[in-house]
């Protein structure tokens, strides 16, 4: 099959929306002459024109909100925020509005509209420019949350977000951007809530998103050839989450370990763990590990910041751990 | 334009059924009958009456914690709006919304908000969709004057101006946000003098004159309707309830009850009575009446919450995902 | 001793520190003349004018981010947003500057200050005024976060907060205000990171929040009288979390449930269920229970959002699903 | 008034030493020296060194992600900035914030910013500050014509006006946020004009003239210090390199190469260099021993953060606390 990056994947799920549907339309910072500041809207001002693709003005929380109103009367707007570390500028459009309006309306209005944004630090840009805190949109009744790890998944994640009736959190991955994988030409869609066993193994369960998938695939090779099998699991959407799918899995292994970019305190790690504690503790036969970012801000000197992200290592450091319990 | 006189006494009727609103809120909050917050309108209602008298039914609003008179005004039944406020299954939002988030968007009405300027980009919004989706629908956006320093009221007015959008930012100056007065939140005296910063045409009217409000803002409506772009519009007027039922003495803690009282001497229903007896459009018994009809729809409106049952248990969850 | 309400001692430890320490002013929205939606901060105005009382404009992002300056620069501000729903429109400031700036300078500059604000439902004030998110910020490195559960607590820990060179976002809630409870007149100080042991029982932990001791504690007594103990922790901050005494009692009682205002995916009782299951799980001889609110907005009609609460009833039927494993 | 020698060779000699801070971080980073991400400040040299010219050692600034210039203008050492950008430990930050995070507070450097804008409420706050504490220290608050759209914008200058602080808004307005023109961001021409909206003076003045942003800076910061409450000056401006270093041909995408050259004929120490020699205030050759001198000064911050060591594993736990 064709290979595509992730960002191409992303760009073709955009083109091939506006092209089906006249309703949705994109606005964003940078997202039209420049083509976004990861390329992944690039080209897509010349085809659409610049009414459906729109370069704003510096305001998240005005654009993020006028997404909220047109996607109420109508459209299907798909809003990208430059860096997850800017919702916060837009939190209130996101939190209290975009997330609540159909409930608090009693289910007169709804909001189908995507925000596209992304995390990840190894950019050596800084705390205001890497954070991973899309934990706190998982939080957040209302919302759903989509983290795709490759570009196949890329591509059907983001079909089925703009066709969605509700609010989609659409969070890439920066250090994915540039990562290839086969990727079909034609539409397809991922339903949401349903994770991915990117490999199965008996011995310890990994929940792993982004690229944190990757780092625990390569991971498993190693201690493949020494006789321990992980079972890797992509939940790919956090909201809705496949709690079956994870749960079948840590009463097989009776081992878990979580991996997610985001800080551990409170993290998407937290949750996942929280599950496991609550609805398979009889099968717990080791500690439940997480795996992620320190409880520090991101740090911008290289070696700080290779040291900061999660990666092979604090991997196969969790995994060494709960081989004593094999 | 003069004004016809079924257009003069349908203003009249607005306001009027949103006065007696919200006197019989105030009555059932003070009974215990209404729970929450109620944020009442009563004097400002020539701004909602006179904007609203404008609008077609497609048209949008955004309205604010203080809503009642802006969804009246749009055209939302009396009988869902107190459903809703009693919290009762029948109301606008089955109850989950209470005062502060009634909508309706089949008739254009894109919500209250609790968040005090948060309606702004939302309405930025809706006057882009329309304008994308190639109709001719005007939004009209209220605000207060606390909500005027607000981020959103910047982002949202840029943005707006820009794109050139068929909406009308509708500053409702009341010279309070809750107790902090207009002195003290901004050094400006005409809030309409920001739309400067976004070069956008800004008027200030006199907000408790109904026909005034209602020929300004035709004028910024229909500049919209032609595809001109947004307005400011700027309508000073007073609030004479405390900010909310509740506030001690209808807010003696931060303003003199002489104020209070000039202001209710300008009654922008008393204002436009005298006009229309004056001008002999209506004669007092005429307008007598009104009142009376008002009141009873009124009455049927609460009769019809209090016997709404309320939400059952499992509605609790419904209603979070589409 | 003398008793006053939460609101009062909150009052109180505010006038204390701004009559010990010149640096310490006051901003927030209807915080003067108003004396605060909630009345924490009557008659301080009066007593020591405008300028250390300040009344701002509708502006929280503005008047957060000022206070991040005036921290910098000297002060030591304390800032009331007056409902945790409103910390969305000055997310940025709290979560991208005053959570960072120690760090991401390197230690130069400090922003000592402290952001009061309140959760919890029950006043009918629906989804944009009911929240209950606080562990977002527990998820922001670099943030402390305080919860008091009683008046006595909530002198103790402010005065801590105020004197604290860190930024303290200092929570409270919003049933509890007209709560009474003994308070000292003297200033004195809890400090942060000790837990406290509410009840002592050797049955089943519960770790519990705010209104959520209370809620255990009327429990409690009911089981007691059945033979049930029930060991109430109350960890009072949850960064920095004591959970030392938490992990002591889980592996005493081999039991735990969580209970806390917010809603429950991604929540506190995520973090300390996932603490358990990581450090203690061992000990764990049933599944470690979740208390908190639904996954949903927060609804306006009574009956609603009395369900929606997380009440002694919920308490309750958690006790009883871990009696089967008593 | 007619400056100095003194004070005319101190503008001028910033400038040098911000030009050749920023060609040199320009080389590094091609080398790949220098990671992570640099916007430079390069063609708007006059505004960070007319406007911090006029600060005391004990007044604060707030700084932007193009920062350099404000901070090198307002006193930081070359050998530590230089360090921070290259992530080494003896940096500004310990190599923690890099480029768009440098600030000292112990000489009233308060921080550049990450976020657009973010500076600005900051910097009311420490001009609250120093109003509370009684000193007579202003704040100055530099951020770029896309920031002037971000609501914190409007809710920071509203705050200033009210309190009437001691703090100067400075918009370097070069005509894009990133690759959005002005005009596709916003309908004023002057930025300036936006200070209406708070009650509050506002000015323009052509940000590549030194000697005139030195001026009016100075009237903006007298009026300050004196408790007059605050400015917004707009200086026109303009960066010569792309958004930052990685932005394909220097924003070939959004801008053309002539617009881009007729700015560099403005090259704001070139004119000033022209001036100099026509008052014979200095020689041609006076003038290039300045860049001889600065260019060594350059030579060893280079040096220093090359010898400087990286920060160690521990470092990265530390300083989220106090
Ligand atoms: C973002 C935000 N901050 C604070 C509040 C609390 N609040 C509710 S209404 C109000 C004052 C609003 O004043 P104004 O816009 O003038 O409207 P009015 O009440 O006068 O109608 C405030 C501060 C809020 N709802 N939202
Ligand atoms: C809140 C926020 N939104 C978006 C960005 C991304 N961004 C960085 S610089 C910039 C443009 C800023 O333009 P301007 O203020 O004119 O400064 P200039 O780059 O021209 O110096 C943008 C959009 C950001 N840093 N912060
Ligand atoms: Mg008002
Ligand atoms: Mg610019």
């Amino acid at each position: 099959m064709r290979e595509l990056t992730y960002a191409q994947a992303i760009n073709e799920a955009l083109l091939q929306n506006m092209e089906r549907d006249q309703r949705v339309f994109l606005m964003g910072e940078d997202i039209g002459k420049y083509g976004g500041i990861f390329q992944v809207t690039a080209g897509l001002l010349d085809r659409f024109g610049p009414d459906r693709v729109m370069d704003t003005p510096l305001s998240e929380a005005g654009f993020v909100g006028a997404a909220v109103g047109a996607a109420m009367t109508g459209m299907r707007p798909v809003v990208e925020v430059m860096f997850i570390d800017f919702t916060t500028v837009c939190m209130d459009m996101i939190v209290n509005q975009m997330a609540k309006i159909h409930y608090m309306f009693g289910g007169r209005g709804k909001v189908p509209m995507v925000l596209r944004t992304n995390i990840g630090a190894g950019r050596g840009a800084a705390a205001q420019h890497s954070q991973s805190f899309h934990a706190f949109f998982v939080h957040i009744p209302g919302l759903m949350v989509v983290t795709p790890s490759c570009p196949y998944d890329a591509k059907g994640l983001l079909n089925t977000a703009i066709q969605e009736e509700n609010p989609v959190l659409f969070v890439e991955h920066k250090k994915l951007y540039a990562t290839k994988g086969p990727v079909p030409e034609e539409f397809y869609t991922i339903p949401f809530g349903r994770a991915e066993i990117r490999r199965r193994g008996r011995d310890i369960t990994i929940v792993a998103t982004h690229e944190m998938v990757n780092r625990a695939l390569r991971v498993a090779e190693d201690f493949s050839r020494e006789g321990v099998e992980l079972e890797i699991i992509d939940p790919r959407t956090l909201r809705p989450l496949d709690q079956e799918t994870i749960l079948d899995s840590v009463r097989k292994t009776g081992r878990l370990i979580v991996a997610d970019e985001g800080t551990v305190t409170c993290g998407i790690q937290a949750e996942i763990a929280a599950l496991a504690a609550e609805e398979a503790v009889q099968y717990l036969q080791a500690p439940v590990l997480r795996v992620g970012s320190p409880d520090t801000p991101v740090p911008f000197s290289p070696p700080l910041e290779q040291m900061y992200i999660p990666d092979e290592e604090d991997i196969r450091a969790a995994v060494e751990r709960l081989r004593a319990y094999l | 334009m003069e004004l016809s006189r079924h257009q003069l006494l349908s203003l009249y009727t607005t306001m009027v059924r949103i006065r007696l609103f919200e006197e019989r809120v105030q009555d059932l909050y003070a009974r215990g009958l209404i729970p929450g917050l109620a944020h009442l309108y009563v004097g400002q209602e020539a701004v909602a009456a006179g904007v609203c008298g404008q609008l077609e039914p497609q048209d949008y609003i955004t309205s604010t914690h203080r809503g009642h008179g802006h969804v009246i005004a749009k055209g939302a039944e009396l009988r869902y709006m107190m459903a809703e406020l009693f919290g009762k299954k029948t109301g606008y939002c089955k109850g989950k919304g209470g005062s502060m988030h009634i909508a309706d968007v089949s008739i254009g009405i894109l919500g209250a908000n609790g968040i005090a300027g948060g309606g702004i980009p939302i309405a930025v919004g809706a006057a882009l969709s329309s304008k994308l989706r190639g109709t001719d629908q005007v939004t009209v956006c209220f605000f207060g004057d606390g909500s005027s320093n607000n981020g959103v009221f910047h982002e949202g007015l840029n943005l707006a101006s820009v794109r050139r959008l068929p909406v009308v930012f509708v500053c409702e100056n009341n010279f309070y946000g809750i107790s902090v007065s207009q002195k003290q939140h901004q050094l400006i005296e005409d809030i309409s003098v920001r739309s400067i910063a976004y070069g956008m045409p800004g008027v200030t009217v006199d907000g408790n004159d109904v026909v005034a409000v209602f020929q300004e803002a035709g004028k910024a409506i229909r500049r919209a309707r032609a595809g001109e772009g947004p307005t400011l519009l700027e309508c000073k007027t007073y609030r004479w309830r405390g900010h909310h039922e509740g506030d001690p003495n209808q807010g003696r803690r931060y303003r003199s009850m002489e104020e209070v009282q000039k202001w209710m001497e300008r009654c922008p229903i008393k204002r436009l009575e005298q006009t229309l007896v004056a001008k002999r459009v209506a004669s007092r018994k005429g307008l007598q009446e009104i009142w009376e009809r008002v009141r009873g729809e009124m009455e049927a409106a609460v009769q019809y919450a209090q016997e709404s049952p309320f939400p059952e248990a499992q509605d609790l969850y419904e209603d979070v995902y589409v």
